[in-house]
């Protein structure tokens, strides 16, 4: 079955939407805008009915998979449940129809929500102060090292130009590194322990040691694994005179347990929308606030919210900050609903949210341990990594395979091919919002993949076979790139 | 409220299937030193109802539009989202589902998403655009480093006449990268030609401005492309009012390499400022430097061939790249995407063009009765869109207090931007404010005077 | 694919809402109810978190079909696109958070909605006054029903007995006139035309005249087809002092271009959730205002809304009237919708609404007839009904295998077996809503059937094939009617 | 705004296709005598904006429960509705369906009322329910028409403090469908036992009390049950406050022949009264007279013997049964259904109990509090749920209005419907009241008593 473009639907003159009247005098167009200036050809937008419109856009969300539809043990997301609560407190109108540049009297409640915000992440995260303006967790990286650059210019010491970054961290990291202009530096995990190679630390410390600017870790890493080196390695990094990153793509982890702050960061961020549950929306939007400690504080982006006897404010950035990262003040729609979730949760569910994220994990590992292998067979924390290594070796079933076979059953895949240090890895985050019985069904299909991959791999190698669509030509789609529609266009492969 | 589904039992029984006799024995690989030995100190939970009373109380203390009748533009607009846009777009499997890494159930979002990118080529009249970025100003630091190319280092030139938040965001970035930034005055609220003529050089990257600009101005981009355009230079453009396309030429139309912008007012809530929906779009030859997700038309490699859609280009992005990746974006606003383009679609050729043509209209009239004032004066003649300036009698700050006192909220204050453009303030008049609205500004602005 | 059901889901303590802490001093139970009168056994309601409620109803919304999944061609039902205005219009707290027995001076809003809202009902129906107490069509009729009656009484006619309905009515109308403790008498249909046999009708008015309440027409009526006899049929029957009742259920045909009142008819109803596009709900809610002729108004349900100087309040109904039909004042959430479609449209907008809905039709049976046998060969109004007699004697294939194949075509099927008097009735209204594009995908996939009919007729005597579920055992439902789940209850038939 | 999406272009190539010249020529059957030759007298079209902007300001004219505290109860129960079940019930495939006439498309809608039939029967402990009727009144009236069965005729008896409203309507049937209503007065706020037993008698078709009544106190259904069920007498409760039952003993505990009731504030807006959520549940044996729509399980007839749901005894039913029908009923109210029964499985098994101890425990301090106050006295002593009836120093209006003026709606003046009651008003408090809510009633009681 396929859907049609929008553009492929309607007839000339129909529509949707109907505007008001004109209400004002009106003046010709040719008066207000020079000729030349005037658009000539009308933009060729659809011209569709609403019916049309909300068919063809019911039609593509039926033909799209959620969390709110199964399982979706996307490792590294953190896909949890998004509760329904957060959308309503987001779509009040005296929130979600708000102006960004109205005056500070006007919208009390929306810095008085910031204001708060900002303190129940620095409480999670055990930093001095947060700000909500990164748009996203890579948006925050990149905020987090200009803080560390603002930094360490304002000690003389500009010339630090390598970020430390381990060979199994998120993509973002070592490309967030270059966006700030320094030279990403890999550092090796250890085979055994999953963790930090201590020694090649060392080593790179050593003759690098003037030359580092920071460290970014994710600590539990990409591997599900808690480096209990952390203290060390914190100690290690501030020795020589480098700051310490923490990615918080994985903080699913932590809540109430640690947090980076005692864990010797300076700069953390946080994902809001894997942490705290804000729907990830097809890719977006998201929230990226960083935290830092006290010594940083002075670079923030600005404007801060702030409290006087008056009520709430904005307080400008300082002469040492950095400026800004974007317009506005952050994602406040996403903010609301992270906020909505912190206090839904209060401070023992937020730890029982860890706690069972945690659980939940090492279960499905420990059911799966039999039939894949598992990259690191230690307690893991939210997440962890199995292999299709077993299944390649016996009949050339991939990690890619199993993926696609897994979405016949309604579910969708873990992560695959990553972290790049373990191969043919399947990346399993199930999340504390699963029930025993989904973790138990999710098994059972693995098993029958496995079993499959045993006796009839093409099933396997083929799959999937109950979607609306099977495997589609990447190559075709990156040697040919057609990204968008012309009028006229013949579907153009098909 | 607490979503974790599983109970005390139902958790100690798995506990016990895995040998462990407590939650508390799967967190030993988190060494004492750094564990959090107290409760986190946050409010305690709250139910659902509890949280909703106090929630919306925070709510009520804003004044919103819906409530309240607001000249407030700037950067961010206030056009009407209508019905169908929202409901579609709330559809839980859009809101719920990640990023399309598996196209086979994914396929909703990716066709809305090449949707969104076509729609975005046929408002701005370029060749190609990618699947969004956060907001207008990180697309337009986007857009700068796609101009300067790997190493970052350049010099760019960008018209004072740009959104100031938009040229503080490139500042920073600037700072972080390691680029020169020159910026090029203002005359009559326009971009100075001459003076941009007198800083662009050989050492130009690229020239950057706005359509229409911060002050609502129509830049005369046909006199401004051709110095854009010197050498090697390139010539971007900002658009952060995407209904001026539906009157005023598209970038496309006057050779603009890449065309960054602000789509957020198209289907989607205002939200104090964000979530926003930056765009980029360029000409074909820059399509395998632009940052962030693109969304290609492809088939089937077996079965019928049926056509469809994937995440295509992967290699210029951070998950395979890394530090050499084109950009380090990962997280984009797919949501917002998916809203502006059931909004476009919902609006249709005719709306869109009827839409510019209330903005225009309703700006023009406003500004008219405004100006008849005594002591309100236009501040620019140049030709503007669904913006103004106009210069009070007194401090913009004094002429807010008494619109607020009315129950209004006027326009802003560029005092705050702009040293020295005292008692002068921008206003918006988009096609949600009707006559009457207009008229009681009008009335209260006469009072201001007296 | 099953989806199981919620009873079978979740476990012990499991639970989705939390409900506030008790926030004020309490007392024991014993203290409060006497012991005899406390629920023993707590009620086995499901246990499940909240992931588990969204998801399994999300599933099951996955496997229904609306109008925004598709066509809905089910003739007499009216299923036009239901537009998100009106949902957005009902749900704003003002109206959907009010309460019924809310001082006056507390819902001004309401009462004026309601107020004009049975002005503009009374407008297009031709009438003097509009209740908007019932709640559904059938409800209309029986009130109606009950006005003549406490009419016939008022008159010392309280022995009029009969009501007359022709034999293709909707079964609401004898339904409805038993209920009212009449006798229903039918009337003939006469072959040719279509209409009212007016030589029957006159040989019933003849003989029982002086015990006939009243009479109960559609016009169009349920072929399709307006009987222009109305003005003779409405003459006659009054001459025997009879009441006109028009059944409004297809009224989506005549609207700006004849009103019910213009045609001679005492008392009217509406389906709003027809007529005004307010969704029907998966069967409900709907609501069935009626309005009626002067000589009626004082035996109407009260209160009616009025206005004075101080504002809208609630008028007390009048000694004749006959009471109340139900709690309260009528569907307000559905009022709130037929009030904003009514508004959107304007007086050309609902013309132009049954003008294009019996362009529609029209063009349906036209491009059909090469491939079915039209019931009634004449222009029709805004349904027709066509039959699989030529399918059933060339192959067997019947109307409801007819109906069962269009659902493989992601379509759902008209009304099929009504009205009773046509053999192997397929009864289909397009509504004004729907594309030519999408007629023709309908007559496109009409005719593979008619095709499939001829060369493969199996092909169709065992459709769907596409849903999630074949047909399903319905002799077996109602022989063993299984209307519950029971704990431990066994999927009976599994 | 038109929602005609053919275009006037269109809908010509249409009319020339089937060789007519104009949408007139369709209207030839329509005789000129009853045509409508002037436009509809109504008011002109409005775009969504407006039209959003004029309702926005009618709703904005209604104090509603969000922005009010109030006490009203008398039939209609504010309880909280848990975010979850509003954005599962407004999915389209539920809200823009029909009757479920064809099942191998409609089985959500199907499987969900088939919940619904047994969560009534979980609640009231009942055998069977069907799929909903219009509302508790009807739903009232149809136990009675299946107590007296085919012809109608029979005496019914009804005590006094059943909802007044539910009796005017029964009354409205009597007099169409020609049976007789004797009423049972009361004593004490309870249905007067002394009087009952001299009134059910051998001509008796059914006796109807509410459960808890309508003054929110528990009747003595024990005592009742027995006088009730004389003969062959029928025994129906009416319950229209369903929070109740998760402390209360269920009507299928104490021999009920058929319940009714109204289950809109489970889950469904309370929207000036209506829609709202008729319910009929009885015995076993009743079943075949059941009135409305019944959905039942069965198999496929081939392929998996899949398990799977569809509408049942449709034989009882107008559009087979016609005149003979058990019912006229057609349209009911499902798409409510579907927001009770997603209520009710988030609420659950425990959190039902909690419900109504909340209710129970709120009202209990609310009365406590109010009887303090000198003056104030309490009508009855009987043991009551979540509502009670005070009586007032001063009139019953008096009070609402010094209530209103403090920004509360008060309770239910109970002279509009009990002549003689004067000065009672019937408070009712649910969970969604707070004990600051309930003090400020309180102290601005204490005032009106000052």
């Amino acid at each position: 079955s396929v859907e049609s473009l929008i553009f492929e639907k309607g007839a000339p003159g129909r529509r949707a939407v109907r505007l008001p009247a004109m209400d004002v005098p009106t003046e010709s167009l040719d008066e207000l805008i020079p000729a030349s200036l005037i658009r000539q050809e009308a933009a060729t937008l659809p011209e569709v009915s609403e019916i049309e419109v909300v068919r063809h856009y019911t039609h593509l969300s039926q033909r799209n998979f959620g969390v709110d539809s199964g399982f979706y043990p996307l490792g590294s997301c953190t896909m949890k449940y998004n509760p329904k609560i957060n959308e309503d407190m987001a779509g009040l109108p005296g929130f979600a129809r708000i102006h960004p540049l109205q005056p500070a009297n006007t919208v009390q409640g929306a810095i008085q929500l910031i204001y708060e915000l900002e303190q129940y992440l620095a409480e999670i995260s055990g930093m001095a102060r947060v700000t909500l303006q990164p748009s996203a967790g890579a948006h925050g990286e990149l905020t987090g090292l200009m803080l560390i650059k603002a930094y360490h210019q304002s000690r003389g010491e500009g010339h630090r130009n390598l970020v430390l970054i381990p060979d199994n961290a998120h993509g973002t990291n070592p490309a967030s590194a270059t966006l700030a202009d320094y030279k990403a530096v890999e550092i090796k995990s250890d085979d055994k322990t999953g963790g930090i190679d201590m020694e090649h630390l060392r080593t790179v410390l050593a003759a690098h040691g003037t030359n580092v600017a920071a460290i970014m870790l994710t600590n539990p890493n990409t591997l599900g694994l808690f480096d209990s080196n952390i203290a060390e390695i914190g100690r290690l990094v501030h020795e020589v005179g480098g700051q310490l990153y923490y990615d918080g793509a994985n903080a699913n982890a932590v809540l109430g347990i640690t947090r980076p702050g005692d864990m010797s960061f300076d700069v953390v961020h946080f994902n809001l929308h894997k942490t705290c549950s804000t729907p990830h929306g097809g890719g977006g939007p998201g929230a990226g606030p960083i935290g830092v400690k006290a010594h940083l504080v002075p670079f923030l982006p600005g404007p801060l919210p702030a409290k006087n006897d008056d009520g709430y404010y904005w307080q400008d950035a300082g002469p040492q900050s950095i400026g800004k990262v974007r317009a506005n003040l952050g994602n406040f729609g996403v903010l609301v609903r992270a906020y909505t979730y912190i206090r839904s949760n209060g401070p023992d569910g937020l730890k029982h949210v860890s706690e069972s994220a945690i659980l939940n994990a090492n279960y499905l590992k420990h059911e799966l341990s039999k039939d894949y292998e598992i990259a690191y067979p230690y307690i893991c924390q939210h997440e962890f990594v199995a292999t299709a290594q077993w299944q390649k070796d016996q009949s050339g079933v991939t990690a890619l395979d199993i993926a696609k076979r897994l979405l016949d059953f309604g579910m969708y895949a873990p992560t695959t091919y990553f972290p790049l240090i373990v191969h043919e890895a399947l990346m399993i985050e199930p999340t504390e919002t699963e029930t025993r019985e989904t973790l138990d069904e999710f098994v059972k299909v693995m098993r029958q993949i496995a079993e499959e991959a045993r006796t009839e791999p093409e099933v396997v190698k083929t799959a999937p076979h109950t979607t609306v669509i099977g495997r589609l030509d990447q190559a075709l789609a990156a040697r040919k790139p057609n990204l968008r529609w012309q009028p006229g266009q013949e579907l153009t492969h098909a | 409220m607490s979503y974790v589904p599983n109970t005390q039992e139902e958790q100690e029984a798995m506990l016990a299937h895995l040998g462990f006799s407590s939650l508390e024995d799967l967190l030993t690989p988190v060494p004492e030193e750094v564990r959090l030995r107290r409760p986190l100190d946050l409010p305690a939970a709250l139910s659902e109802p509890d949280l909703k009373r106090l929630m919306g109380a925070m709510a009520a203390k804003n004044k919103h539009t819906e409530s309240t009748i607001s000249f407030l533009g700037a950067g961010s607009y206030d056009h009407a989202i209508p019905s169908v846009v929202t409901h579609l777009q709330r559809r839980s499997e859009f809101v719920t589902s990640y990023t399309p890494y598996q196209p086979e159930v994914s396929q909703g979002m990716l066709q809305a998403t090449y949707e969104f990118q076509t729609m975005v080529c046929q408002i701005t009249g370029m060749d190609v655009a990618n699947a969004s970025l956060y907001d207008g100003s990180t697309a337009l630091v986007e857009a700068v480093l796609m101009a300067l190319g790997p190493g970052g280092r350049g010099e760019i030139v960008i018209s004072a006449a740009v959104d100031p938040q938009y040229r503080r965001v490139l500042q920073t970035y600037a700072f972080a990268r390691g680029f020169a930034i020159k910026e090029v005055g203002i005359e009559n609220g326009l971009t100075s030609l001459s003076e941009l003529k007198s800083i662009v050089g050989p050492q130009t990257t690229a020239v950057v401005i706005q359509q229409p600009n911060f002050f609502g101005n129509i830049e005369d981009v046909h006199a401004i492309e051709p110095v854009a355009h010197q050498g090697k230079t390139l010539f971007i453009t900002a658009i952060t009012e995407p209904a001026s396309l539906g009157l005023i030429a598209p970038p496309g139309s006057y050779n603009v390499d890449i065309a960054v912008g602000e789509l957020m007012s198209f289907g989607n809530s205002m939200s104090y400022g964000a979530p926003a929906l930056g765009f980029i779009a360029s000409k074909q030859k820059f399509m395998r430097l632009l940052p962030g997700r693109l969304v290609g038309q492809t088939v089937e490699e077996g079965g019928k061939k049926q056509t469809g859609y994937v995440l295509t280009l992967q290699t210029r992005e951070q998950h395979i790249r890394r530090e050499r990746a084109t950009s380090n974006i990962c997280t984009n606003q797919s949501l917002l995407a998916v809203g502006a383009t059931i909004y476009m679609a919902a609006l249709g050729k005719q709306g869109f063009r009827e839409l510019a043509e209330l903005c225009l209209q309703k700006a023009h009239y406003a500004f008219k009765q405004i100006t008849a004032i005594p002591g309100f004066e236009p501040a620019f003649t140049a030709p503007f869109f669904d913006e103004f300036v106009i210069k009070a009698p007194v401090s913009a700050s004094k002429v807010e207090k008494q619109l607020e006192q009315a129950g209004l909220i006027g326009g802003y204050d560029l005092s705050e931007s702009y040293p020295g453009m005292d008692n002068a303030i921008l206003f918006c008049v988009t096609e949600t404010r009707t006559k009457e609205d207009i008229d009681l500004l009008v009335k209260v602005l006469k009072e201001v005077q007296a």
